[in-house]
């Protein structure tokens, strides 16, 4: 179980060493990044709010990690999401899956992605924009995974 | 019982957070309650399809009953990732 | 198109970095790094030698890259694979997609590593093991993209 | 034409390649003729549904026409990744 969330950037190259380090099992690790894209929905980002619930965003990532674990053969899972405000590209979360298989760590990190973007207590706010909408498709995503 | 605004609910009531005060049953009855209270209130409420409930922080159906709930809290459909 | 067959390792925070730097339009970054298992199949794998064919191996990584390209909405794509003398735990591959979405993104990885797995000409000998069969399953996870 | 092996293909016919004179009109020709010169070619041809054939750097099927060809290569199914 590894959940982070931060107001700090984070670096993949480094959460990818302390995962593999030591360790000569590992077969497929596979990660998602999720960057500030300055043309969302067709108008210009400069920068967004990254507001969340402290607290109950934690015990959130760790359910959904959890149930990935249930899920598939993972040997190691991370998940790290950033909050308040960050500049058009910016990193925002990273996910890590390992293991033996890659089958397994690619359908696990993309199981954790879809529940993190709406079951996961973060709103995003665009600079001169407003509140980010949910989308339907984020919703319709997660019926892959019933 | 705590009760906890975010994004946009927290901006139309005015605070993130504030102690009430109630008999409410369930999560719609105070609802229900907070909208008899102030415009800003009803106004934040006037859409439940686009609000979200957490209780003691976990995320739930409107009609959960608030027996021994410490905490409450109300936001719009979540936009992580 | 950037594909690279090398013996050298290769740094992924690096490579990611040299793909997102200077542009704010990429919304998702997905990677996949294949890592040499010390327990393929049961057994104990001290170390590996990758054979391949030069100029082919290119031609076809850089022809699954165009269609992986031509199939989804791709900013950026990045392959690279070791040959040689690999040890227990050293990276073998590394796929990189960068697309506006998530599922772009992952799609277009495991596409890659799915056809890389079968259609690219590398072989694999385990030390004291010999020549590593190709699997079934390798070849039926191509069925999903007819 | 140059005609290459890989992996145990190579292994067993000792030669990562070599030059070869021939008037087969395709791939499958081209498996009779090599099978025919010594036990070495003869065993590593003995399952072709464990060998696969590229033709001038491209994966083709063994009823391939060898008119023009430069290089043809044979190794077993590929274990990349």
């Amino acid at each position: 179980m590894s959940v982070s969330v931060q107001e700090g950037d984070f670096d993949i190259g480094a959460e990818m060493a302390a995962m593999t380090a030591g360790r000569t099992d590992i077969g497929a690790l596979v990660s998602f990044v999720g960057l500030v894209r300055d043309m969302a929905g067709g108008a210009a980002v400069s920068s967004m709010e990254l507001e969340h619930y402290p607290g109950m965003t934690e015990k959130a990532l760790e359910k959904i990690e959890a149930e990935a674990r249930a899920r598939w053969d993972l040997q190691d899972c991370r998940i790290v999401h950033r909050v308040g405000a960050l500049e058009a590209g910016a990193q925002i979360v990273l996910v890590l899956a390992a293991s033996p298989h890659r089958q397994a760590a690619f359908e696990a990190a993309e199981f954790i992605m879809d529940f993190l973007k709406s079951r996961a207590p973060f709103w995003k706010k665009e600079a001169g924009l407003g509140w980010v909408d949910a989308r339907d498709s984020d919703e319709e995503a997660l019926e892959r995974w019933r | 019982m705590q009760v906890l605004y975010f994004a946009w609910m927290r901006e139309r009531i005015g605070v993130p957070k504030e102690e009430v005060e109630t008999n409410a049953a369930t999560v719609a009855d105070l609802v229900e309650e907070l909208r008899g209270r102030e415009e800003r209130y009803a106004l934040a409420f006037s859409d439940m399809a686009a609000v979200r409930v957490a209780v003691d922080q976990e995320l739930v159906e409107i009609d959960t009953p608030l027996t021994g709930v410490r905490e409450v809290a109300f936001f719009p459909p979540m936009t992580g990732g």
